[in-house]
């Protein structure tokens, strides 16, 4: 690992389908990459657009959330809100010039541990691609960043 | 009302009933040939006339057409013999070839007739009873075939003799036909299509009303919509007419009922893969390749072949049967890499079977492995060795036509032989799927599934008839290939789960509830409609200052949708609050 | 923070006031309270008030610490004389007020921060059209002329709201804040009630608290449209309407005075106190009614065609908090 | 012409149409049904018209082209009147005399008039002429005096007055009453009392009646009800209405068959006239009582004659009878209760209201009342229509009425019913022809067909006639019927062709018991006759055919043989140049030979020959 860059990526998965793929996976003894830190919640439609700037602005490079398939989801539709969240959260990256490959929804059902493994391999590569994020408060001159 | 004597026999005069259906009601026999439970009376044939004795007068009458007044009624005497004789003997000359009518006219003694045979007319078999043409007219509603000409020049043919389009080939007219005199390529453009029988997988046909297979509970008829005449036409409601306690009801609508349950038993069961992506099997393309399914039916005293060992193709008994093992299962190409779990023990079961019906016949089973890891299922298997079934370890790569035979190719892995086997049948021991409406249903349940569409259970060890929902349960095959007993097992367990539910005074509930903070909240109504549960409405606060979002907390199923969407974070999940979730993505990103 | 003022009655107060880089509109907002001024003016000396009375740095410097007793600080904190000033006047004042949005968040002159010193200085010295731009002349903090070293401020490269460069006790909040908070303010102040220190001196609900448009009813979005596109019923929600208001996302306190004029508030008095991002707890709102009864049946590209009617996220969503956002500036390349 | 709205209104205009028609005015009348126009009437008409046209007559002599006379053999008839010159045969040229020396110099033409053939005696008037004498033509009579298309001249000769006196005061069961008091019985074959029918029908559930005529006179050989509907349509439509009205129907069909486009013609005009002159439609004479005909077309089935099978064509039905246990005055037309009566039953109708029931019951024999139409052909000397009393011997009809068989044969049999009738041999020529006489002989009264038959009349050959018939009109809807007529039909002409058996009269005798117990309706039933008639008096014809190979009347080709006998034969060779098959050789002046070998039988030689040198053995 000397010298290669490890990206640190944030996971939010919902509980039923990308969740319960991650241990699928697991259980199916898939290798992939360690470099998401997930996060498990009910539903994919928890994730709060803070959640993720926070991530970015807590030293993540890739923020990975994954729901349940159009359809699937545990709670009818809590993925389309998701989906349009996220949507929007992408084109406010864009204006802040945050590449939005950093930001990536991806639908994996309890039964895709294989695309759960494929999807948090290539993720993790494309990150590693992109580099550090490095992206810290902006700080006046002579103060330390607050909060 | 009068008396109405039948053979001696009194009964009440009925004159909106016929003689004929008095008689039968009291277990005269008459004879009939024009007449149709389906039908008005017509009176052509005169079989079944008999001599009616009024004020002394005696006259002859057709039974199906004379109402059943007062009088005397003799079906047996000899004037009514007389003529039914001498009517059967004009009908020998008109339809030698009626072997219905010949063994008809033997019970009235009449051996040969006395008259030449109508060489000139044409249908050698059809004694003019118009039941075809009326049943086609006044039943299915299609008139598709009538009489041509009049008189000794009838026939019964379609219009100008050419097969039409009116025609659907619903074979009304042949099952009506009392002497078998039709021939409906004469009428019909179209190739009849018999409906098949679903219970038996296909080999045998069913008529539109059936019971849909023989231990059906309740064991009672249904109709067949799709397919049954009235529901197309209006017409027929032929059932209707002959079922005596008028038990048909047309207006019976399917129904969805609507159930209130505390859990619900997930045992939808399976399928059969279908065999289509292993076209060199042959499934579905030689008829004389089967599945175990196919060859359970054979096997049964309620099958196709009444429990005769006899082959699809030409009904010869089969003397050498190979029987196919893993056909799909354990094969990660077709995407089925689990196995079957109950082809081993049914293949051998189906091989003694054949064995025995078939003592000089010879069984071949071509398996990968012999999975016999059941209670008496080793001995079972010994037993179907020792009865003279052969196995051969290997693969089937290819199953084809030769003549009359059908061709295996396989391998033996022991010998390390190509092999080729003719044999006569060949069974494939086809894989287990999930049942078709299963991923419709989880979708709908929510229940998770794997790759192959079987359930998922809670827990692989320690909560295995559950699932990831409260109050869900699995059974059977839906959850992945198993056999009866542990069906059974499975079953039983998964009732008592919801015996023990349903025990409890209480049900608890996860506590990640939503929760709101009324300092907080202004009553904005964007997280109503997000929470998919109902369980969010707006209230007017108490001091009549501005309104509120209330919870009801035994509704929420803790999806957290409304805690993201609210604008001012009034709206929180129980143990599960914004700062908490942003301090688990903080520790873990500040590793 | 009530001892710290120790208002006697009898004893007058001592205020001053400041305007950093804003636009002037909150000092107006101070002389909107009308004839209350000279509530202020009977129980209070103002000793520093550049915009109003000749007073000079110097003067503040003289005075001893803590010598004001509450100071009024406006505009956000662009370049370094602000920044100085902004730790001078929290030396000399008991009490350091963020008044108005600029202090609070940045405000507008807060999406400076899409941009960084570089880009700013080149569009205004370089790339403005009007300007004869032969010398490539353009600020520095030192030039040396003949009579000796001249110096400017130092532009910052980004814009940063009060509480960024010194401690803040309360906040003002509001582009400029209403009135009717300024004068609970001051009251507060001379009766010595104000509240913990690092309050927002607002109401904690959001605007549809006090909107007459809310309905009480699930809300919902039809569509996204812009203010231009339809004539807005000026009885129903703007939401409702496809229009993006920013109230349910902002503080109260302004007596719905935009969405009076039929116009959609945009947020000026930034988030209630739970919430970190103003404009991202917006997108998640807009998310959860944007069409949702016809969500499942939309196709991604539909959806994705949809939101690309919010032209520009950042000024829709960020106009008065980007520089106080979760992510505060544009990411340098 | 407007709508006569009274009872009073009719009887004015009747007054109108005698003065212009009726009394002692002149006029010819030319015969033109459909048999006088086949025999050259249209012609005779014409020429009779130009004459009084260039005679300029025309305002002073009216021609009326009337409906059938009767006397077929002597068509076309011309009569003259008032003074009723009867005049037979006539041809074109002959018209300029007739109006010369008849019309206008009142003068009977000697050489025209009819001559007896038996007495030779010559006849000036129809009254005169024994055809004519010896009946009675209350219901055909009045053909001549109309023409048909005229609803004046019916009216003029007392038409309509039946309905007027019904609709003037006469209930319903009054008009039932009379009718079974007349003791009038259905003309059709049946001889079911009318009355009696009217009466079931009238008193049968049901919301509509119906009322039909059935003219669908199938019988070979009879043209009673043909001969009725052009000569004098209105009379049946009179007896229609009146019917209606005792049953209480408001529709009424007539079922005709499209072979007579004379009777659809003139029957259709009439309906036209009479709903034109509100004799039929809404509120017929101001009576409150509506009713009307449709016309409805058969399309010349035998089968379509029998009451059920008719109704079954009119309702659209293939032309087939059902069991008729209900009968069809209770379940007829849709299932509705409907009076089905033949044409010459309707017709009869109108004569009895009119002349009253004791004067109706006067005529016939005591159980069969009225006059009855006969189509008198076959081996006489004067075929045509004939009405005569009930009653009558076969005597009277054939040897007066008939005069007598032709070139002097010798009378062998009458064969009465049409096809499904029987005959009636020489020993009962005595018999009074009425219903019941009838079927005790073996036959039946039938509509009205009488064919003579002469020593030259095969008996076989006739049953075997009849019985391909009724086998070719079997409309084969059950088995005794459509299978024993064929296979009879097979029987016998197994024995005219020389190749029967001598069970073959047994098997005949229980195929038709068969055929007459078994089968669905009356025409299957009564099918049989022919046969069985002819064996109760003719057996030994049959025999003779079966044992002897022979035919005694000569008629069955298969078992005659031709020879001409040398010492008759002149050599004319008359017969060798007819011969179509050119097997008869010899010389002029001597004699000739049939080669037997190649001769088909065909019997021209026979017929052409003069000096009765060709014998039938």
């Amino acid at each position: 690992m000397s010298g290669q860059f490890e990206p640190k990526i944030a996971g939010f998965f919902c509980k039923w389908c990308t969740s319960a793929g991650a241990d699928l996976a697991g259980t199916t003894r898939l290798k992939y990459p360690p470099n998401v830190i997930p996060v498990t919640m009910f539903c994919s439609s928890r994730v709060d657009p803070q959640y993720i700037l926070q991530a970015f602005r807590d030293g993540a490079d890739g923020v990975i959330i994954g729901g349940c398939h159009p359809g699937d989801c545990h709670y009818q539709a809590g993925n389309y809100k998701t989906m349009k969240r996220i949507i929007l959260v992408k084109r406010l990256m864009q204006q802040m010039s945050i590449d939005e490959g950093r930001l990536r929804l991806e639908w994996i059902s309890a039964a895709e541990g294989g695309k759960f493994a494929r999807i948090i391999h290539e993720f993790t590569e494309e990150i590693r691609n992109l580099g550090p994020l490095q992206l810290a408060q902006a700080v006046a001159p002579g103060h330390g960043a607050k909060g | 009302m009068g008396k109405l004597i039948i053979d001696g026999i009194e009964t009440e005069a009925a004159p909106s009933k016929t003689v004929l259906e008095v008689a039968r009601e009291l277990g005269i026999k008459i004879p009939t040939l024009c007449s149709h439970p389906s039908l008005p009376p017509y009176g052509s044939c005169r079989i079944c006339v008999v001599e009616a004795i009024w004020k002394g007068r005696s006259k002859l009458h057709t039974a199906c057409t004379f109402p059943a007044w007062e009088g005397e009624i003799r079906t047996d005497s000899e004037p009514v013999r007389r003529l039914r004789r001498n009517i059967l003997e004009l009908m020998l000359a008109e339809a030698p070839e009626a072997e219905d009518i010949r063994a008809l006219a033997r019970e009235f003694g009449v051996e040969q007739t006395r008259f030449p045979v109508r060489e000139e007319k044409e249908n050698k078999k059809c004694i003019m009873c118009g039941l075809c043409v009326r049943v086609c007219q006044d039943v299915v509603g299609f008139a598709a075939i009538g009489f041509e000409n009049r008189g000794y020049r009838r026939e019964i043919a379609a219009p100008f003799r050419e097969p039409s389009d009116a025609c659907t080939a619903c074979g009304a007219c042949s099952f009506v036909c009392p002497t078998g005199a039709i021939d409906r390529r004469l009428f019909a453009k179209v190739e009849p299509k018999p409906i098949p029988s679903e219970f038996d997988q296909g080999t045998t046909s069913r008529p539109c009303i059936y019971t849909p297979f023989p231990q059906a509970v309740p064991n009672k008829p249904v109709i067949d919509t799709r397919n049954c005449v009235y529901f197309k036409n209006g017409n027929c409601q032929v059932c209707a007419k002959v079922c005596v306690p008028r038990a048909v009801d047309y207006e019976q609508q399917d129904e969805v009922l609507e159930e209130e349950v505390g859990a619900i038993v997930v045992a939808t069961g399976f399928d059969l893969f279908d065999m289509k992506t292993y076209g060199s099997y042959g499934l579905h393309r030689h008829p004389d390749v089967m599945s175990g399914l196919d060859f359970e039916r054979l096997l049964s005293a309620s099958g196709p072949t009444k429990g005769e060992v006899r082959r699809p193709s030409d009904g010869k008994v089969p003397k050498r049967v190979i029987f196919v093992k893993c056909a799909g299962s354990r094969d990660a190409e077709q995407g089925m890499p689990y196995c079957s779990k109950v082809c081993c023990m049914y293949s051998a079961k189906h091989a003694i079977l054949y064995k025995h019906r078939v003592p000089d016949g010879e069984a071949l089973v071509f398996y990968i492995d012999v999975r016999t890891a059941g209670k008496d299922f080793e001995e079972f298997y010994k037993r179907a060795t020792d009865e003279g079934v052969n196995y051969v370890r290997g693969k089937v790569s290819k199953v084809f036509r030769r003549g009359d035979k059908m061709v295996v190719w396989g391998s033996d892995t022991i010998s390390g032989r190509k092999l080729e086997v003719e044999a006569d049948l060949v069974v494939l021991a086809t894989a287990m799927v999930p049942d078709r409406s299963a991923l419709e249903l989880a979708r709908m349940l929510k229940i998770q599934h794997n790759a192959h569409g079987f359930f998922t259970e809670a827990h692989p060890k320690l909560r295995p008839v559950e699932t990831a929902t409260a109050g869900f349960y699995l059974a059977g095959a839906a959850q992945g290939p198993k056999d009866i007993p542990e069906t059974v097992a499975q079953a039983s367990a998964a009732a008592s789960k919801v015996l023990e539910l349903f025990s409890r005074k209480e049900l608890t509930h996860d506590p990640n509830v939503a929760a709101v903070d009324e300092d907080l909240c202004s009553g904005c109504g964007i997280c109503v409609d997000v929470c998919p549960y109902k369980a969010r409405e707006l209230i007017e606060r108490k001091d009549g200052k501005g309104w509120v979002i209330k919870v009801t907390e035994v509704l929420c199923e803790g999806c957290g949708a409304c805690s993201a969407a609210c604008p001012v974070g009034a709206c929180q999940q129980a143990n599960l609050k914004d700062k908490q979730i942003e301090q688990m993505a903080r520790a873990g990103l500040q590793d | 923070m009530a001892d710290k003022l120790k208002v006697d009655s009898g004893s007058r107060l001592r205020f001053g006031f400041y305007w950093a880089a804003s636009c002037g509109g909150c000092e107006i907002a101070v002389l909107d309270v009308n004839e209350k001024i000279l509530d202020v003016v009977a129980n209070a000396d103002i000793l520093f008030w550049p915009v109003a009375m000749d007073t000079k740095y110097e003067d503040v410097r003289a005075m001893p610490d803590g010598h004001m007793d509450v100071c009024f600080f406006n505009g956000s904190i662009r370049n370094s004389e602000a920044k100085e000033i902004a730790q001078l006047l929290r030396k000399k004042s008991k009490v350091l007020v963020a008044f108005g949005s600029c202090a609070h968040h940045g405000c507008i002159p807060g999406l400076a921060n899409l941009h960084n010193r570089r880009e700013v200085f080149d569009t205004a010295y370089h790339r403005e059209p009007s300007l004869d731009d032969s010398a490539g002349t353009e600020p520095k903090t030192k030039t040396r002329v003949k009579e000796g070293d001249l110096s400017l401020p130092e532009f910052f490269d980004h814009v940063f709201p009060l509480d960024r460069v010194v401690d803040v006790d309360y906040y003002l909040p509001g582009c400029p804040p209403p009135v009717p908070l300024i004068l609970n303010a001051v009251t507060a102040i001379f009766e010595g009630n104000l509240p913990a220190k690092g309050a927002v001196l607002a109401p904690v609900k959001a605007l549809c608290d006090e909107c007459a448009r809310n309905k009480h009813v699930a809300k919902k979005m039809p569509d996204i449209r812009r203010t231009w596109e339809i004539q807005a019923d000026p009885e129903e929600c703007f939401l409702e309407q496809g229009i993006i208001c920013m109230g349910p996302a902002t503080r109260a306190g302004c007596e719905t005075r935009c969405i009076n004029g039929n116009s959609p508030c945009t947020g000026c008095l930034g988030p209630t106190p739970e919430v970190t991002d103003q404009g991202a707890k917006m997108i998640s709102a807009l998310g959860s009614i944007l069409k949702v009864d016809a969500e499942k049946e939309m196709s991604e590209e539909e959806t994705k065609a949809l939101l690309d009617k919010v032209k520009d996220p950042v000024g829709t969503f960020y106009m008065y908090g980007l520089a106080s956002a979760i992510i505060n500036h544009r990411r340098g390349k | 012409m407007k709508k006569l709205k009274s009872v009073a209104e009719l009887e004015a205009l009747r007054k109108k149409a005698q003065k212009q028609t009726g009394g002692d005015r002149t006029f010819v009348t030319v015969s033109g049904g459909t048999c006088g126009q086949a025999r050259g009437s249209v012609s005779v008409l014409d020429a009779v018209r130009s004459e009084i046209k260039n005679r300029k007559l025309e305002n002073r002599v009216k021609v009326r082209a009337s409906g059938c006379l009767g006397f077929c053999e002597r068509e076309p008839i011309v009569a003259v009147y008032p003074q009723g010159v009867f005049y037979p045969s006539v041809k074109p040229e002959d018209a300029p005399r007739i109006v010369a020396d008849t019309v206008v110099g009142g003068k009977a033409i000697e050489e025209l008039l009819y001559v007896d053939p038996v007495s030779n005696q010559k006849a000036t008037s129809d009254g005169e002429i024994l055809f004519y004498s010896k009946q009675q033509r209350h219901i055909l009579g009045n053909n001549g005096l109309i023409e048909p298309t005229s609803i004046l001249d019916y009216l003029g000769i007392g038409g309509y007055a039946a309905l007027a006196k019904v609709l003037s005061g006469m209930t319903p069961e009054e008009v039932i009453d009379t009718i079974k008091q007349s003791g009038l019985r259905g003309r059709g074959g049946g001889g079911f009392p009318t009355g009696v029918k009217w009466e079931t029908c009238r008193n049968a559930e049901g919301d509509i009646h119906y009322v039909v005529c059935n003219a669908d006179e199938g019988d070979p050989g009879a043209y009673m009800d043909r001969s009725l509907l052009e000569g004098n349509p209105h009379s049946v439509l009179e007896g229609m209405i009146i019917g209606a009205y005792a049953i209480g129907a408001s529709e009424g069909y007539i079922y005709v068959r499209q072979e007579y486009p004379l009777a659809c013609e003139n029957f259709g005009i009439a309906l036209d006239q009479a709903r034109e002159f509100g004799l039929l439609g809404k509120n017929i004479l101001g009576s409150g009582f509506d009713f009307d005909v449709k016309v409805s077309r058969g399309g010349g089935a035998f089968v379509c004659g029998e009451s059920t099978a008719l109704m079954a064509s009119i309702e659209g039905k293939p032309g087939e009878p059902r069991a008729k246990h209900v009968h069809t005055v209770e379940k007829g037309l849709w299932d509705r209760p409907t009076n089905l009566n033949n044409v010459e039953t309707w017709a009869n109708v109108p004569l009895i209201i009119n002349k009253g029931w004791e004067w109706y019951s006067k005529i016939g024999t005591e159980k069969s009342k009225g006059t009855k139409i006969f189509s008198l052909v076959g081996k006489v000397n004067n075929t045509g229509l004939v009405e005569i009393p009930m009653g009558m011997t076969l005597r009277e009809i054939v040897y007066d009425i008939g005069g007598g068989i032709k070139a002097d044969k010798r009378f062998k049999a009458v064969q009465t019913g049409g096809p499904s009738g029987g005959v009636v041999p020489e020993s009962l020529l005595d018999l009074p022809v009425d219903f019941e006489r009838l079927v005790e002989a073996g036959s039946m009264m039938g509509s009205g067909g009488m064919i003579v038959m002469d020593e030259g009349n095969c008996m076989v050959d006739i049953a075997k006639y009849f019985i391909n018939f009724l086998k070719e009109e079997s409309c084969g809807k059950c088995t005794p019927c459509r299978e024993g007529l064929t296979q009879m039909h097979k029987i016998l002409a197994a024995i005219t062709d020389g190749k029967g058996k001598l069970e073959d009269i047994a098997l005949l005798e229980d195929l038709s018991w068969t055929i007459g117990n078994g089968s669905l309706c009356q025409l299957g039933a009564t099918a049989p006759n022919p046969v069985l008639s002819t064996l109760r008096y003719f057996k030994s014809e049959y025999e003779t055919h079966i044992k002897d190979r022979r035919c005694p009347a000569g008629v069955c080709r298969a078992l005659v043989r031709y020879r001409i006998e040398e010492e008759k034969c002149t050599g004319c060779a008359l017969c060798a140049k007819q011969c179509p098959e050119q097997v008869i050789s010899g010389e002029p002046k001597k004699t000739y030979r049939i080669d037997e070998s190649k001769c088909i039988k065909c019997g021209i030689c026979f017929d052409v020959c003069k000096f009765d040198a060709v014998v039938v053995e």
